[in-house]
Parts: C-alpha cells; sequence; structure tokens
C-alpha cells in the first residue's frame, strides 16, 4: 500500500482498537456489547493486515495464538455460565448487581462480554488470516 | 436437589469437550480421542440415567429453568418422553461412530478439528432436543448445520466441496424460512416460549396465520429432513461426507433437524389437525416410493445408501403421520431402528472403503471372505433394513403397515409393502455385489478394518438383531411415554406450564 | 415514511446486485442494502443492531471483495431459461400472496402486543443491574441463546480452518508409516 | 402493513437470486440478502410509534420503549449470518481454486 495509507493507518489502528475495548467494556450501559466490540477489534487487526500486509499483522498476534485465545474465550464464557450452578442454576447472574450506570454492576454480564469480545475479536482475524494464507500459499504454488 | 438439574448437561459436556479440544487437541498427545471417548460414552450413561430419572417423575416430565427465570420470560428446557427416547437415540449411535472414528479418521490430516466439530454437531442435536424454547431451537439447529456443513467437506476435495456449498445453500435456505415461521409466530403471539406459543394459539382459534406459518415450518424442516420434493441436495452431501459423518448425517442428523422438529412443532405447538396429517402422510409416502426407485438404478455404494435414507425417513413421516397411538408408536419405533441400522451399513461401507479403497459395486466382489467381521455385520443391517424376520426393522415396517390398515388406507399400505420389497430387491444387490461372489484379483491381500472399527459395527449390529425386544412389555414404556407425548398434542403447555408456574 | 423510502432503496439495490454482470458492483450494491439496513435499524430504534450491522457489514465486504476480486463472470444462459425463470416467479408470486393474508392478522405495524416483554421493561434493571435493557435480555435473560450464539461463530471458525487447510487427506504412504 | 410486505419483497429478491443465479458469489450474495431481510422483518414487529431506544437514562424515566426482544434476537441472528456467510464463502473459494470457475454449471460433477 502507499506511504500515504500507512501512514494513516498507523494513526488510527490504536484508536480503533481502544474504541472496541470501550465498547465491549461499556455492554451494559450503551449501546454495543461483546460482540460488536469483538468484532471492531477483529477490525482493527485486519486493517494492519491490508495495511502493512499480513507479516506485520501476524507478528503481533500469530494465528496459534488467535485459535488459542478464541478457545480460552468461548471456555471463559461456558466458565460464566457454569459459575451460575453456585447459586444453583445454569446460567444465574449470582454477582452482585451494584448500582445502576456505574462501569463495576450487573454481576457476571461484563464478564460474559469480555468473554465474547475476546472470542468473537481473535476468531474473526483467524478467518481472515487464514484466507489471506491460504491465497498466498496458492501463489507460492 | 432437584433432578432435573442434569438437563442442561447434555449441553455442556459436549461443549466443553469441543472447546478443550481445540484449545488442547494439538499439543497433548491422544487428548482428543480420549475427550471425545469420554464425553460420549459419558453421555450416553447421563442419557441413559435421564431416561430413568423421568419414569421416576410423576408427571413424567421434567422442567429445568435457566438461571432460574420462570418460563415465558427466560429458557427453559423440557425432558419429556419423546425428548429423552431422540436422546437415547443420538447418543447411543454417536457413541459407537465417535469410537469407529478413532481409526477410520487416520485417513485424513488434522483429527482435533474433525473431533472438534463432531462434539460441536452432537451438541446441537442435544440442544435442539431439550430445549423449551422456539428461537433456542433455531440456534442449536444451526449448531449442528453448520458443523454438519464443515463436515461434509472434511476431505477438501473438489467433489466434497461442491457437495458441502450445495448442503450449505439449501440449508440456509431452510433456516431462513424457519426463522421467517418464528418471526410470523412472535409477532402473532407475542412470546418464544413453546409451551406459552401453544397455550395462546389455542386461545385464537381459525386464524389464517396458522397455515402460513406451518407451510413455512413445513418447507424449512422438510428440506432438513429430505422430504422428497426437497431432497435434491441429500444424495451429493452424505455420500461426499467421510463414512462416519455419513453415518452421523444420515442416522440421527436427519431425524433430529427434521422430523422431530417438525413432529415437536405439529403435535405440541400448533396442533395435529387433519389436514396437516394428510400432507404428512402423502409426503412420507411419496419419499418411500421415489427414494427407493432412485435408490435401484445406484452403483456407488453410498450414494445407494443415501437414497434408501430418504426412503426411510419416508416410512417414519407416514407412520407418525398416521396420528393414531399405532402409527406413531410404530413410526418412532422405526426411526430408532432406521437410525441404528443405516449408520450401521455406512459404518460398513466406510469399512470397504477403507480397506478396498473403492465404492463402486462394480469393482468389489467376494470381499466376505477377506473381511468377515464386515461381510456378517452389513448382511445383519441389510435384513434389517428390508425387513427380514427376526431383526428389528421387520417389527417396524410390520406395525407400520397394520397401522395404516386399522386407519383404513389401505394405498399407503400397499406402498409402503411395495417399498419394502424394492429395498430387499436393493440390498441384494449389495450383498451380491460386494460381499458374495467371486474375489476380485487385487483384493486378495486386503485385511480386516481396525479393532475400533470392528468393535463399534459389532456392537451396532447387536443392537439391531436384539432391538425386536424393545416391544416386550417391560421395555416397552420407553416409547409409549414418547408416543404420549405426542398423542396428547397441545396439552404439552399445560404439562410445561403448569410444572413451573407454581 | 423515511423507512418506506429505505426499503425501496434497498429493493432496488438488492435487485441491482442480483442482475449486475460485474461481480465486484454485485458486491457493492450489496454493501448498500447492508448500509441502509443500519440505517433502518437506527430509524427503529435499535442502536445495538445498527453498531453491529456496521461492523460486521464491513467484515463481510473485505471478505467478499477479497474473493471475487481478478475473478472471472462468464455470463450464462443455460436451456430452458424461460420455464425456470417463469415458475420460480409464480413460485414467489404465490409466496407474496398467502404472506398478504397471513400479515393482515399480525398486529399493526407499530402496535405490537408485548405481553412478555412487559417484565423485562418493568423489571429488567432491577433484576439484572444492566441499563441496557438489550443487553439485560441478551446475557442475562436468554443468555443460553448467547451461549449458543458464540458457538456458532466458533463452530464456523473451526469449520473454515478445516476446510481452508491442505491438504486434505494423508497420503497413503503416510498411513502405513503411521501402521 | 405495507412495509412489513416490502421486506417480504425484499426476503423474495434474494429468494430470486438464490434459485435462478448460476454464479457462486451471486448466490451468496442472495443469501445475504434473504437474512438482511428476515433481520429487518424481526425488527420492525417491535416497533412502537414515539418508541425510544431500550435503554435506561440517569435523570429522566423513559417510557415507550421500543421491544427489545426482538433487537436481541436479531443480534443473535446477525452473527448466525456473519458465520454461515463466512464458510460458504470459504468453500466458494477453495471451489475457484479447484475449478478455476465461479460458475455453477461447469462445477456440476454431482446430480442430486
Amino acid at each position: 500500500m502507499t506511504l500515504i495509507v500507512k501512514t494513516v493507518t498507523r494513526l488510527t489502528v490504536g484508536l480503533i482498537l481502544i474504541f472496541g475495548i470501550y465498547i465491549i467494556l461499556h455492554g451494559h450501559l450503551s449501546p454495543g456489547g461483546g460482540f460488536a466490540g469483538g468484532v471492531i477489534v477483529a477490525l482493527a487487526f485486519v486493517h494492519l493486515m491490508l495495511a502493512f500486509g499480513e507479516d506485520v499483522a501476524v507478528s503481533k498476534i500469530s494465528r496459534n495464538l488467535a485459535s488459542h485465545l478464541e478457545s480460552i474465550g468461548a471456555l471463559m464464557f461456558l466458565g460464566v455460565a457454569l459459575l451460575g450452578f453456585l447459586g444453583g442454576s445454569f446460567f444465574l447472574n449470582i454477582l452482585i448487581k451494584g448500582s445502576p450506570f456505574k462501569l463495576f454492576s450487573a454481576g457476571t454480564i461484563p464478564l460474559s462480554n469480555i468473554a465474547i469480545g475476546i472470542k468473537v475479536g481473535v476468531g474473526l482475524f483467524a478467518i481472515f488470516l487464514a484466507l489471506v494464507i491460504l491465497e498466498k500459499s496458492k501463489g507460492a504454488k | 436437589m432437584d433432578t432435573a438439574i442434569i438437563i442442561p448437561f447434555f449441553v455442556i459436556i459436549p461443549l466443553g469437550a469441543a472447546f478443550l479440544i481445540s484449545l488442547l487437541g494439538r499439543y497433548v498427545r491422544r487428548f482428543s480421542e480420549i475427550a471425545i471417548c469420554a464425553s460420549s460414552l459419558f453421555l450416553l450413561v447421563l442419557c441413559l440415567y435421564a431416561r430413568l430419572l423421568l419414569h421416576q417423575a410423576t408427571d413424567k416430565i421434567l422442567v429445568y429453568k435457566i438461571g432460574g427465570w420462570v418460563p415465558p420470560f427466560g429458557i427453559c428446557m423440557v425432558l419429556d418422553g419423546l425428548s429423552a427416547f431422540m436422546l437415547v437415540t443420538v447418543n447411543v449411535v454417536a457413541f459407537f461412530i465417535a469410537l469407529y472414528s478413532l481409526s477410520y479418521m487416520e485417513k485424513y490430516t488434522d483429527k482435533p478439528k474433525f473431533f472438534t466439530l463432531f462434539s460441536l454437531m452432537v451438541c446441537g442435536m442435544n440442544g435442539i432436543i431439550v430445549t423449551g424454547d422456539l428461537f433456542n431451537l433455531f440456534v442449536f439447529l444451526e449448531i449442528a448445520s453448520i458443523s454438519s456443513y464443515a463436515l461434509v467437506a472434511f476431505g477438501t476435495e473438489a467433489e466434497e466441496l461442491e457437495a458441502s456449498f450445495k448442503y450449505a445453500i439449501m440449508g440456509s435456505i431452510a433456516s431462513s424460512f424457519i426463522f421467517l415461521g418464528i418471526a410470523f409466530l412472535y409477532g402473532f403471539t407475542s412470546t418464544l416460549n413453546m409451551a406459552d406459543i401453544a397455550r395462546v394459539l389455542s386461545s385464537k382459534p381459525n386464524a389464517w396465520i396458522v397455515p402460513f406459518v406451518s407451510v413455512l415450518f413445513l418447507t424449512g424442516f422438510g428440506l432438513k429432513a429430505a422430504l422428497v420434493p426437497f431432497h435434491a441436495w441429500l444424495p451429493d452431501a452424505h455420500p461426499s461426507a467421510p463414512a462416519s459423518i455419513s453415518a452421523m448425517l444420515s442416522g440421527i442428523l436427519i431425524k433430529t433437524l427434521g422430523v422431530y422438529a417438525l413432529v415437536r412443532i405439529f403435535f405440541n405447538i400448533i396442533g395435529a389437525t387433519h389436514n396437516y396429517l394428510s400432507i404428512l402422510m402423502f409426503l412420507g409416502a411419496l419419499s418411500m416410493l421415489v427414494g427407493v426407485i432412485l435408490a435401484l438404478s445406484q452403483w456407488d455404494l453410498k450414494r445407494l445408501l443415501a437414497y434408501h435414507s430418504i426412503s426411510q425417513i419416508g416410512y417414519v413421516v407416514l407412520g407418525i403421520g398416521l396420528g393414531t397411538p399405532l402409527g406413531i408408536f410404530a413410526g418412532l419405533y422405526h426411526l430408532f431402528n432406521h437410525s441404528i441400522f443405516k449408520s450401521l451399513l455406512f459404518l460398513n461401507s466406510g469399512a470397504v472403503d477403507y480397506a478396498a479403497e473403492t465404492r463402486d459395486l462394480k469393482e468389489t466382489g467376494g470381499l466376505a471372505k477377506v473381511m468377515p467381521v464386515t461381510g456378517w455385520t452389513s448382511l445383519i443391517a441389510s435384513m434389517s433394513i428390508a425387513g427380514i424376520p427376526p431383526f428389528n426393522g421387520f417389527f417396524s415396517k410390520l406395525l407400520i403397515i397394520i397401522a395404516c390398515i386399522q386407519k383404513g388406507y389401505l394405498g399407503y399400505a400397499l406402498c409402503a409393502v411395495i417399498g419394502s420389497i424394492l429395498t430387499l430387491a436393493s440390498f441384494m444387490k449389495v450383498q451380491k455385489f460386494v460381499f458374495f461372489g467371486q474375489l476380485k484379483p487385487g483384493f486378495q491381500n486386503i485385511k480386516e478394518v481396525p479393532l475400533a472399527m470392528k468393535l463399534s459395527m459389532i456392537c451396532l449390529a447387536a443392537i439391531c438383531a436384539i432391538g425386536g425386544l424393545m416391544l416386550l412389555p417391560s421395555l416397552k414404556f420407553f416409547l409409549d411415554d414418547a408416543v404420549n407425548v405426542l398423542v396428547q398434542g397441545t396439552r404439552y403447555a399445560a404439562s410445561v406450564l403448569g410444572g413451573t408456574l407454581n | 415514511m423515511e423507512l418506506h423510502i429505505l426499503l425501496i432503496f434497498m429493493i432496488f439495490a438488492a435487485i441491482v446486485a442480483i442482475e449486475v454482470k460485474d461481480l465486484l458492483s454485485s458486491v457493492i450494491a450489496v454493501g448498500a442494502v447492508g448500509f441502509a439496513l443500519c440505517l433502518a435499524f437506527l430509524i427503529l430504534k435499535a442502536p445495538d443492531l445498527a453498531i453491529t450491522q456496521l461492523v460486521v457489514e464491513i467484515l463481510c465486504l473485505i471478505i467478499l471483495i477479497r474473493a471475487t476480486i481478478k475473478k472471472d463472470l462468464p455470463l450464462v444462459i443455460e436451456g430452458r431459461w424461460v420455464f425456470n425463470t417463469v415458475s420460480t416467479l409464480a413460485f414467489i408470486c404465490l409466496f407474496l400472496f398467502f404472506a398478504w393474508t397471513a400479515l393482515r392478522e399480525l398486529p399493526r405495524f407499530g402496535e405490537p402486543m408485548m405481553t412478555v416483554v412487559k417484565k423485562y421493561l418493568s423489571e429488567g434493571v432491577s433484576k439484572t443491574g444492566a441499563v441496557n435493557l438489550v443487553t439485560a435480555v441478551i446475557l442475562d435473560f436468554r443468555a443460553y441463546d448467547t451461549l449458543g450464539e458464540a458457538t456458532v461463530l466458533f463452530t464456523s471458525v473451526i469449520g473454515i480452518m478445516a476446510i481452508l487447510r491442505r491438504p486434505g487427506r494423508k497420503k497413503p504412504e503416510d498411513i502405513d508409516n503411521a501402521r | 402493513m405495507i412495509l412489513y410486505m416490502l421486506c417480504l419483497m425484499l426476503f423474495c429478491v434474494g429468494l430470486y437470486g438464490v434459485l435462478r443465479k448460476r454464479n457462486l458469489i451471486k448466490i451468496i450474495v442472495g443469501l445475504g440478502i434473504m437474512e438482511y431481510s428476515m433481520n429487518l422483518f424481526f425488527v420492525l414487529l417491535g416497533y412502537r410509534f414515539h418508541g425510544r431506544a431500550p435503554i435506561d437514562a440517569q435523570d429522566q424515566t423513559i417510557l415507550n420503549m421500543v421491544d427489545p426482544l426482538p433487537q436481541a434476537l436479531v443480534l443473535t441472528s446477525i452473527v448466525i449470518g456473519l458465520g454461515v456467510t463466512a464458510l460458504v464463502i470459504s468453500i466458494a473459494i477453495r471451489m475457484y481454486e479447484k475449478y478455476g470457475t465461479f460458475d455453477i454449471t461447469k462445477i456440476k460433477r454431482l446430480k442430486g
């Protein structure tokens, strides 16, 4: 890509990432949530990959790490669900609810949002990476 | 402690197994094999235990409220006679197929991914069976469907990809119709709990929207079950998959996604009137004949079996569509029997493919001499599917025919008899060309398949042989409870909600 | 009113996407439908959906464009074209006619029944602590659905990895070595 | 009512594309359009006139919120749609690699 694209990318990619994390963490207070935030995080990496090529993106997060993080995110969400058994029921929201409109409120909901965010972000990035690597290996052959 | 607490574990165990396999499968040697065997064995034990618990429950129904939210506000899981019956069917077959896959999948790369997807598919089917919420049913249906699309293309050869694409497109159209049906029902009743929908619908008789929604559901689930006007994807998708997945798809996936969901919605939510039942019977009889006639001209072993799946699903739907207790009993009994012998037949075809590396009927011959276990088990399965007396297929087909005559549908009874005769002819062809006759040169040196594959085939054949025992009075409760759920129809609502509102 | 205009725009864009010959133009037209849908969600007071639709649309478009760029589209007209098209159109007309009769029984647009939902609206914040009621529904009242949703995505990621791996089968000599 | 009908017409445009087009990418595009229209239909069912978004505010009480349940369900449905679309695209890319074309009439090896 051209220098202009690379420079703009360098400036914006961090902002996009932070915005994604903000959306994930504030899912219970404002529109958005784990899924939308996770896709934004994935898009930040995709943006990096489109501008600088996949090598730079892979140096930030490798394919193995991505698939591990995805499984860990999924297990974390299942763990949140199983946590409910401590209170007697699957998916019971057992943590203290706190007062509304605060960041630390709503019991397990922010935890679920974080788990989904991790899972979705790295999962979609892994899909994209797999597609790019496929095309590259085809070119090499 | 509430006994209903075991219900969520039907979903949690395969889900946890899938996540762990994808995390650790590549590093810990043999982890994926051990995990899949342990989880499916545990599920098998759990579903038998659940059946036992259900027997002791007062109303023959267990309801579990997820998150403690009372339905219809939260999602509930329901275990009644029909779900317990389906759970036993699914988990028995899934356990033996998992055992078989241990050796069979040596031919493919990346086994951990295979077992992850396999486990997710089991999770999707169990989720469909135990759920009591319409939208939740859709979500788990998608899990099972997406994993099956990926598994059909697991070999990544050209034909597998093409079959998988066709299957994925057809499956997505089916899902769209189902989703649209759910949207209409939500707009009309403003609730998603299946029992609650049934309650609201029964208070609003003669609504025009109900037939429309039933047509949407019939199209959607009919596509998933491959009833005849919607069957075009099945003969491509089922043969292209690895043999253990073909067994899974033909044996239980089309029944859970198609027949079970259709029957649950038609009988327990919408209420089965005479018109719906006659449509079901007609589609069943049509699939029965068209499937078997198309199967006669096939020379590819797996493709032949796939066409027979269409035909046998026709028997199941015809039996259930009769609407009488005997008809439903026969239909469900045939569903169980078919899932056993059809998965066994696909496993046999996989064994032939594994050892002889061909599945063309014209090339094989005399394999019974070099592969005795495969030969004998496939003989038992063929006799079962064709309806030869001591085996289980005979009893269920006989009951279907008797139920047809009892209700006065002599034409349908005749169709069933013709279908059965043609099935017999077609399987005599299979036996003649694959396992009997002259051993072709080049096949002298092939060996019998590995132990795990043999073991699972022998166990399934044993179930085929003793399947007739399920008609004994002491074991009959297993099917009778399932039949009662369907016969009571929309009173399902009262038994689900009644157990939870107080 | 603005919803009508948006929907008509979406239908036109969809027809363009289906009928245009160039694949890239088709993908871009489908992007137009997606962004119009995002606006429609905003008008319908669904900001969560608007955000999600927007980002998903971007991701889908990037993947689709990467898949289609520099690829061919031969124009295909097979035999029985007229018959197939007419039968498809007839089926669609039949579907729309029956849908029309069924739609009359739904509650009128803008006045949903909301029997179950009343409880979510009245007790959602106090019972779950989440201010955003959509989040309260997806992660508390119906969290089990969301577990399913996350699993669907997980399934499709694993499925894509499985489909894109190569080679799919081992060579015969590898199997013999393993034995 | 007119809105519902327009939405179902959008659905039919997608369905036409899936059933009649003979190109893998066009079929995927058709599926995408079907998904959009389904999602929109569900959200339309939950709209109330003069409704407000279902998010509480700190300093005022909000009456007349729109129905949050269809929104939650459609969120799930969007994710499912994304999963299916991505899977189908990857199958199509592998098929392009094997056959060198997206044209379905040249691909047909299997006869259903």
